[in-house]
């Protein structure tokens, strides 16, 4: 059971556009680039779910995409957190009362953390990415106390047995 | 005989930001068959006009897409303007203009770089990011947001840009249109990039009107149309001549956009040059009564805006074609006979938006 | 000859230093006209609701009878429409953005301005959260 | 002598005994107990014989000589009425020009027909007998219950099992006879037998493709026949300086010029025989014979004799350009055939395709024919069969229980046959992985090549040819192994007694890993050290390696154990789409797809119509280039 | 017993070798970008970050062939520097290349068989090169021994700069680098999701990230012989070579397969020219 | 050199739609568009065209339940915009040469924007 938490240092990111116009997600994108790079966290776009520790959703959610962030976000190892990325996937933002908006990306899995703005900018962006870093470390600790509890068990029961 | 492989591309897709979903079928790696399928955005805003005043959907239509944002804003409210007969000062066409190519710029720009990533030429996404920029900081500093703009408004826009920062940016535009003919140099002379380009893709000419392509996609086939030809906001008074490759290939496509990124630096430079002084809005009294198909000159292409009012302060209708949807069709076309590795760089290459083509 | 056309953009790179902006040591990089957020002053709102009928967001809410003024940080996209239209300069646009949350934000304000020919300023009771 | 002769002998009684078994079970025991007598016989051989070097045998001759004049002429008169009754006349033609050489043979040269022994052994024969008698007799035994469930599944086809079981026991005999025979008309005689065995046994089937196939066979090798009959009579002709009908003594022949002519001609017979280019199709084409049948072709008989036959005569090629190109030509059928593999599909295509390009590096080892590559090849002869033997007959029951040999739809195997999967495996790493057999020889014969003048060339077909094979076993191999849902498991009542055959070879194809020191020291090097004087063999450190990364191989499986506790299991990555475990998709158009995922086969660069006629065209230049070069040199 | 020693310490400082390579490498790539890019020691939290995650497969055989990938990789790098047979070594890291491919292939899941194929045609493109390479450092030194090899006083980069060369752009291939980054990619985003490693995660994952950095460190010594007979030379010939690589890497497109196979291949051409040249000479010489 | 846009609307009956669209088609027109407005129990569908910035609009007026007889024959590309049309309007479109069959724009009510749809809720504030 370590406690190096190295999760801190290099987590991975999964981007998702559900439905946002667009503003958001250049944001996100423009993050990598030279100006922002937040690779100097470590932070790396993965574009894969299997590896990523964050999953950055912009847009709310409709009819269709529903299911895809499901199932995105059920594709992801533990730990992980959910940051949401602009006050669409807060809320539907400007477009929350239409027919096809069912909401934020909240209506559909956690989300633990909010960055609001339309469109956010890279700088909120990143600071998303740090509140959600120690959130990401809380769940890691959670996690490995609750498999030293599992195990723990087990050798209980091994021992009685 | 090879086998046929049927492979779930997108929604999610690391090379496509957006999600667009294609059933690709292949043989080895070469598509015998994709069929794109959309819906993953479609938020329904055309509706929204019943939810909003239309004074107050100007900033709805912002948000049909944040990268040509300003193009949409614009195109609403010409149509709206042109429905209530609303005549637009001098200086706020002028402001539109240099709005409207700062957006061209910083989105085919940013094209460049997504369409480097499709590539796998990382270095050069990054390139194009980093010019890509320079463009977003002149939009926050004179209409307060990178992305969505906020300063075009039905009569007119909301704020002006000062002489001395008209004089800063006009100093600016020599040495940013020197590193954007550095960049440009590279998409087109680059050999990997042109082995990866080239005869990829093709519609000719017919095709590509026949089947009603739009903007860079009909332009890089050679069909020479491009809206701002009708001379809306101040394109009229600066001179414009629409810019045509032949070949139809991605690489055509790709020039079309490069050879715009200067194009949309001359435009500035100009509008800059010749801004008149004077009011920047007019008042706007009354509702609209009557319909338009307002149709502006995206980055991508032709949109329309078709707006019909009832002579109350809410909208019958809004409907909004984008360049995006008219783009479907040829690339339809297109992809089978590409190797899958090309598969996003065709998709790529009509810059698809789909935020703006679902609404 | 067309090959490697990228060198000179890799050798200016390495010779000219990474152009990233270092937020957070760096603050980040805002303009006089940068839209963050909305700012409330209690103190000179004469309730006219204004506002938040121009809100396109319907991010801000009023309660006349109650003086309270309400903004949802959740729902406001930072257009300063509502900024432009208060005929009282209640409402500024501050370029600092509004930091990430861990939760939905409604912040709420209880109007101060009396209305009596002369207007005590006073802010009072400012609570966040929801 | 006595085992030599029981041999040769047994089976023909055997066959004959086959012909009256009509009951399976009887004819199970009866094949099983000759397959015990067999295999037993040639262990014996080889504990008898291993250490003794050549030895020969004056078998007597005369009676039986005239014997196999009068065979030879009734197999022809038999060809001459099959060709009449399908109408081929090729056929026909040639069979009557081969009657008419060795006629003419007999007439003219009676007094050169003679060898002082008739029958020998040494460490190569002994090689090809236990892969006869082990593999060939296993197939045998695989064959019975493999062809019940055959015309189960065919009714269509006529039930002639007992001839199928006489015929097959037959070859096997003149198998035997051929690696024996140190009289070159007893080769010849033995050569003919298995040429028309394999023509009975490709037409089994009677339908109008296996006729044709098998008459293209038969005309192929009849060419072959034809060559090595040209060549007796030139060597009869040449007794005194070239040895005449015997075997050794061609061999030692003082005058290399005068043999290598007709050398070159058996060489003609032998590419023909081991299917190298441009004969290949005959072994393509027997591919429509029930699986047993092409087992036995590619493993362990028929193909193997042509490979025996060059290899047996590289000593003559030795150092020669006529060797050379004859050395070309194998290797360029190895690079062609490999390529063209890639591109198939039906696993048994990919079988001979691979079969052909290993048969093509065999031959040209034997066409180059130095001491080490002589090594070389016959390590590859020893390896192949084993691996190949396995293969077709795992294939054979793969077919017969999912009804396709497709590779596409051996997806998943592991989960629906996981023994059968796990033996597939085995097999295909014996074909292509370290520390396998293959990849030792390959290894080898690269090391042998470095020594050799424009050797660069062989080295750089070898290069090319093995990073091909990789490719198209490991996509094999990764079909085997993907691990589907939803698939049900169809191994269970699978004929028992049938998986005998397999576990004994999958065992060999593991212990020829293990064995192989022993086999190199104790029969490969003595025969080379025998020929040449000198022998090779593999640094020690290097078999330490070997064994080492086979351990490990072993042992590897074992940690499994550590992933089976707390691993979470997940759904593929579908591009975000809900999708079901056996991935279905909603797809465009509102229609449900399935993601299917299928290997690939880069017709576009390695396709047949694409390589194998240029193919054919270069072996046939080169054919005829070792011959104006023997004629040269002569 | 030094065999043994160069073995064990192989095994031992490779990982940590080819983690600060692997981070030196982000560092320049970052630069050449201009972008600061990661701490140097990133790659060590990247490993470290995916041991911490949580067991994730899709079917449990993927695990067992990611093990027995790093195991093989291991051996061959620990037998190159234990100055074992060349060819025995190439022939291991293919065995250890079958083991990732067969991982990718036991998930039954599009994007890892598209990776696993491409893979593969990889190992098709390089494979003939690398032998190549071990047969021209035979005529070089007269033997297959990485210890004969390196203890000989010629210079075997001049002897061959053809296969020098080639093995340049086939390690290219190895080193996952762009224009042939086809299978799997470090950066920059690739229409097959993640290739031949979209399926793995967490310790998995970690797993192939360790065995490519003894891979890397296997390859640079690979490079390191054509230039043994001068140690000094050597070392700054590996580091401009790696250099190259990332310039190439920041300077190009991806190619398709078609491209990564032919330039193998024509990569290979080069370097037989360059034996049959030398192979003249010799005979020629003597 | 500014071109003058022009925008004509002429009516179109449905028998007449194919005929006329395949005028201008010969014409040498393109399509940019095909686009509904509910006007009240019935739908107007207009057809829009250009040639050299000269836009024209066929203007078809039908019922709801009226099925439109697809022009893809004759535009190939048109069937986004009629896949569109029956997905938000519920306008049957008889004979697209790729029928998304409903899937095109999947949407939480159906025809959001079909006349029968559901509320009359114009104003926000109530
Ligand atoms: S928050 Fe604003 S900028 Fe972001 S996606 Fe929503 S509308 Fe677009
Ligand atoms: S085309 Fe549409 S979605 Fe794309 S940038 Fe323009 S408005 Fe936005
Ligand atoms: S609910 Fe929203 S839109 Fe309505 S009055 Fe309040 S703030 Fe304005
Ligand atoms: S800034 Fe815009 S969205 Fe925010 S409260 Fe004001 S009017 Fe509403
Ligand atoms: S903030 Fe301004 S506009 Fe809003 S209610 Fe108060 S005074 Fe009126
Ligand atoms: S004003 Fe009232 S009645 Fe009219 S639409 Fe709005 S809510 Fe309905
Ligand atoms: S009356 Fe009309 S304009 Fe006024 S709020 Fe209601 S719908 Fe909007
Ligand atoms: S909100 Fe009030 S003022 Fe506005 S339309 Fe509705 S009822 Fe009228």
């Amino acid at each position: 059971m370590s406690t190096m938490a190295f999760l801190k240092r290099s987590p991975w990111i999964l981007h998702y556009d559900a439905s946002s116009c667009n503003g958001c997600d250049i944001e996100v994108l423009a993050c990598l680039t030279p100006l922002y790079d937040v690779e100097r966290f470590g932070i790396i776009n993965t574009g894969n779910p299997k590896h990523a520790d964050i999953l950055m959703i912009t847009g709310g959610i409709n009819e269709l995409n529903r299911a895809v962030v499901r199932n995105l976000y059920e594709q992801m190892p533990e730990p992980k957190v959910v940051v949401a990325i602009g006050i669409c996937a807060a809320t539907g933002g400007i477009f929350r009362e239409c027919y096809n908006i069912a909401g934020g990306v909240d209506k559909v899995i956690p989300v633990d953390v909010y960055v609001p703005g339309c469109a956010a900018r890279p700088e909120m962006i990143i600071d998303g990415v740090v509140a959600a870093l120690s959130i990401l470390e809380e769940k890691r600790a959670k996690m490995t106390g609750a498999a030293q509890i599992k195990d723990d068990a087990r050798h209980a029961a091994g021992e009685s047995t | 005989m090879p086998e046929r492989i049927v492979v779930p591309f997108g929604p999610q897709h690391p090379v496509l930001p957006e999600p667009i979903h294609l059933d690709l079928v292949l043989e080895d790696e070469t598509v015998v068959e994709a069929i794109p399928s959309i819906g993953y955005i479609h938020r329904g805003l055309e509706r929204l006009i019943e939810k909003r005043e239309f004074t107050e959907y100007v900033y709805v239509a912002e948000r049909i897409c944040g990268i040509c944002s300003f193009m949409h804003a614009l195109c609403y409210s010409q149509g709206i303007e042109e429905i209530m007969k609303i005549e637009v000062p001098d200086r706020a066409r002028y402001l539109r203009t240099i709005w409207s190519e700062c957006s061209r710029l910083h989105s085919h720009l940013l094209w460049l770089g997504l369409f480097a990533d499709g590539m796998g030429f990382e270095n050069l996404f990054m390139r194009s990011w980093q010019l890509r920029e320079s463009v977003l900081d002149v939009l926050e500093d004179t209409t307060g947001g990178r992305v969505i703009q906020g300063t075009c408004k039905i009569g007119g826009v909301r704020r002006d840009i000062g002489a001395e920062k008209l004089a800063e940016m006009h100093r600016a535009l020599d040495p940013f249109e020197e590193q954007c003919r550095n960049l440009g140099d590279v998409f087109l002379n680059d050999e990997t990039v042109k082995y990866r380009l080239q005869d990829l893709g093709v519609i000719s000419k017919d095709e590509a009107y026949a089947l009603g392509a739009a903007g860079p996609t009909a332009r890089g086939s050679g069909v020479a149309i491009d809206h701002r030809e009708t001379g809306y906001a101040a394109y009229g008074d600066l001179g414009f001549k629409p810019v045509v490759e032949t070949a139809g290939d991605c690489y055509a496509r790709c020039a079309v956009r490069v050879k715009e990124v200067y194009a949309s630096i001359d435009l500035i430079r100009r509008a800059i040059s010749e801004m008149p002084e004077g009011p920047l809005d007019v008042k706007v009294k009354g509702a609209p009564d009557g319909e338009y198909f307002s149709r502006v000159e995206q980055p991508r292409g032709e949109v329309v805006h078709y707006l019909r009012g009832n002579g109350t302060k809410h909208l019958a209708r809004a409907r909004i074609r984008t360049s995006t949807l008219a783009n479907i069709p040829p690339l339809v076309k297109m992809l089978p006979g590409a190797q899958l590795a090309d598969v996003p760089v065709v998709v790529l290459s009509i810059d698809p938006c789909i935020s703006c083509t679902e609404r | 000859m067309g090959i490697f056309q990228m060198t000179k953009t890799v050798l200016r790179n390495l010779a000219g230093g990474p152009a990233t902006r270092q937020y957070p040591a760096v603050p980040a990089r805002t303009g006089p006209l940068t839209r963050g957020h909305v700012v409330f002053d209690p103190a000179t709102c004469r309730s006219c609701s204004l506002c938040s009928k121009r809100c396109p967001c319907e991010a801000i809410r009023l309660d006349k009878e109650a003086k309270v003024w309400e903004i949802d940080r959740m729902r406001c996209i930072a257009c300063g429409d509502c900024v432009e239209g208060c005929p009282f300069g209640s409402l500024t646009m501050e370029p600092e953005y509004f930091a990430p949350v861990v939760e939905h934000v409604v912040e709420r304000y209880t109007i101060t301005y009396v209305k009596p020919e002369k207007p005590a300023k006073k802010p009072v009771d400012e609570s966040a959260g929801a | 002598m006595q085992t030599l002769l029981f041999l040769i002998v047994f089976p023909i009684l055997v066959a004959c005994l086959l012909l009256f078994v009509k009951r399976t079970t009887i004819r199970y025991a009866v094949v099983a107990l000759s397959a015990l007598a067999i295999g037993g016989a040639s262990i014996y051989l080889l504990m008898r014989y291993a250490f003794e070097g050549a030895v020969y045998f004056a078998a007597p001759s005369g009676a039986i000589d005239l014997a196999m004049v009068a065979i030879e002429m009734g197999l022809a008169l038999f060809i001459i009425y099959m060709g009449a009754k399908f109408r081929n006349y090729l056929a026909i033609l040639l069979a009557v020009i081969q009657a008419a050489l060795v006629v003419y043979l007999e007439m003219t040269f009676s007094g050169s027909l003679h060898a002082a022994n008739n029958l020998f052994i040494d460490q190569f024969s002994i090689i090809m007998a236990l892969i006869i008698g082990l593999i060939g007799s296993l197939i045998a035994v695989y064959a019975v219950r493999y062809m019940e469930t055959y015309h189960h599944h065919h009714p269509e086809v006529r039930d002639r099992q007992t001839f199928f079981f006489f015929v097959t026991f037959v070859f096997l005999a003149a198998m035997f006879g051929l690696v024996f025979s140190n009289n070159l008309m007893w080769l010849f005689f033995f050569w003919e037998i298995t040429t028309i065995s394999s023509f009975l046994l490709i037409g089994y089937s009677e339908t109008e493709e296996a006729t044709k196939n098998a008459f293209r066979a038969l005309v192929m090798n009849l060419l072959g026949g034809v060559a090595f009959v040209v060549a007796i009579v030139l060597l009869a002709a040449t007794e005194p300086t070239s040895g005449g009908i015997d075997l050794a003594r061609v061999l030692a022949s003082p005058d290399a010029a005068v043999v290598l002519i007709p050398v070159v001609l058996i060489g003609f017979a032998g590419i023909t025989k081991a299917a190298l280019m441009p004969f290949s199709s005959w072994l393509l084409g027997a591919m429509v014979a029930p699986t047993p049948v092409s087992a036995l072709l590619h493993s362990s008989t028929m193909v193997k004799a042509g490979v025996y036959i060059l290899v047996r005569f590289s000593p003559v090629f030795a150092g020669t350009f006529a060797g050379f190109s004859i050395g070309l030509v194998g290797g360029v059928t190895f690079l062609v055939a490999s390529a063209i593999a890639i591109s198939r599909s039906d696993a048994k295509s990919v079988l001979a395709y691979s079969t052909i390009a290993n048969l093509g590096l065999i031959a040209a080892c034997a066409g180059v024919g130095t001491y080490m590559l002589v090594w070389a090849a016959i390590l590859l002869i020893v390896f192949h069969a084993v691996a190949k033997a396995l293969l077709f007959l795992g294939t054979g029951v793969i077919e017969q229980r999912t009804g396709s040999r497709n590779i596409e739809d051996m997806e998943g195997l592991i989960v629906r046959m996981p023994k059968m999967a796990v033996m597939m495996f085995i097999g295909i790493a014996g074909m292509f992985l370290a520390p396998f057999g293959m990849l030792i020889s390959k290894w080898a014969a690269i090391e042998a090549f470095v020594q050799v003048p424009f050797g660069l060339i062989f080295i750089a077909i070898l290069a090319y040819g093995s990073a091909v094979t990789v490719f198209f076993w490991a996509k094999w191999m990764g079909k085997l192994v993907t691990v589907t849902q939803n698939t049900e498991r169809v191994e269970k009542g699978f004929f028992e007694e049938s998986w005998a055959p397999l576990y004994i070879i999958t065992g060999l194809v593991i212990a020829a890993v293990f064995l192989f020191p022993v086999i190199s020291s104790m029969l490969i090097e003595p025969y080379v050290l025998a020929i040449y004087g000198v022998t090779a063999h593999l640094a020690d450190a290097n078999v330490a390696i070997m064994l080492l990364m086979m351990a490990l191989l072993l042992i590897l499986p074992v940690s499994f154990l550590l992933f089976k506790r707390t691993a979470r299991h997940l759904p593929a990555y579908m591009g975000g789409r809900p999708a079901t475990p056996d991935l279905h998709f909603a797809g465009s158009l509102g229609l449900t797809r399935e993601a299917q995922t299928r290997n690939y086969y880069l017709t576009e660069y390695f396709g047949e119509a694409k390589l194998f006629r240029p193919g054919a065209a270069v072996c046939i230049v080169l054919i005829l280039v070792s011959w104006i070069l023997a004629g040269v040199a002569l | 017993m030094n065999w043994l020693i160069g073995a064990v310490l192989f095994l031992i400082l490779a990982p940590i070798a080819g983690g600060l390579i692997a981070g030196i490498d982000r560092k320049i790539t970052a630069r050449m970008q201009g972008r600061v890019g990661p701490p140097l020691l990133q790659p060590f939290y990247d490993v470290g970050k995916l041991f911490e995650k949580e067991r994730a497969v899709v079917t449990t055989a993927q695990n067992f062939y990611v093990l027995a990938y790093l195991i093989f990789i291991a051996l061959s790098g620990a037998l190159f520097f234990a100055g074992g047979d060349l060819l025995l070594i190439v022939f291991a890291f293919t065995l250890a290349h079958v083991f990732l491919v067969l991982g990718a292939y036991a998930v039954h899941s599009p994007y890892s068989h598209i990776g696993a194929e491409r893979e593969l045609i990889q190992v098709m493109a390089y494979e003939p090169m690398i032998i190549l390479a071990a047969v021209g450092f035979y005529m070089v030194s007269g033997s297959f021994y990485v210890t004969e090899i390196a203890a000989t006083t010629v210079p075997a980069i001049l002897y061959l700069p053809g296969v020098f060369l080639g093995f340049a752009v086939i390690l290219t291939i190895k080193l996952r680098k762009s224009p042939f980054d086809i299978s799997t990619s470090h950066h920059a985003h690739q229409e097959i999701v993640k290739g031949i490693t979209t399926e793995f995660s967490g310790s998995t994952l970690a797993q192939v990230e360790i065995a490519h950095w003894y891979e890397n460190v296997f390859l640079l010594g690979f490079v390191f012989l054509f230039f043994a007979w001068n140690p000094v030379i050597g070392v700054v010939a590996v580091a401009i070579t790696y250099l190259a690589e990332i310039f190439v890497d920041n300077v190009t497109a991806r190619a398709r397969w078609q491209a990564a196979l032919k330039s193998g291949w024509l990569a290979t051409l080069l370097g037989i020219a360059n034996l049959a040249i030398l192979s003249y000479m010799m005979l020629g010489g003597a | 050199m500014t071109v003058n846009e022009e925008q004509t609307t002429i009516g179109v009956a449905l028998e007449d739609l194919m005929r006329e669209v395949e005028g201008l088609q010969t014409g040498g027109y393109r399509l940019v568009q095909i686009g509904c407005t509910d006007i009240g129990g019935a739908y107007e569908v207009n057809y829009s065209f250009d040639k050299g910035y000269q836009f024209r609009n066929l203007r078809l007026t039908v019922g709801p339940e009226t099925e439109v007889p697809s022009i893809s024959g004759i535009y190939w590309g048109a069937f986004v915009y009629e896949n569109e049309m029956h997905d938000l309007f519920g306008i049957p479109v008889a004979g697209i040469n790729i029928d998304f069959k409903g899937t095109f724009i999947k949407t939480a009510e159906k025809y959001p924007f079909s006349v029968t749809r559901r509320g009359g809720d114009r104003c926000r504030n109530a």
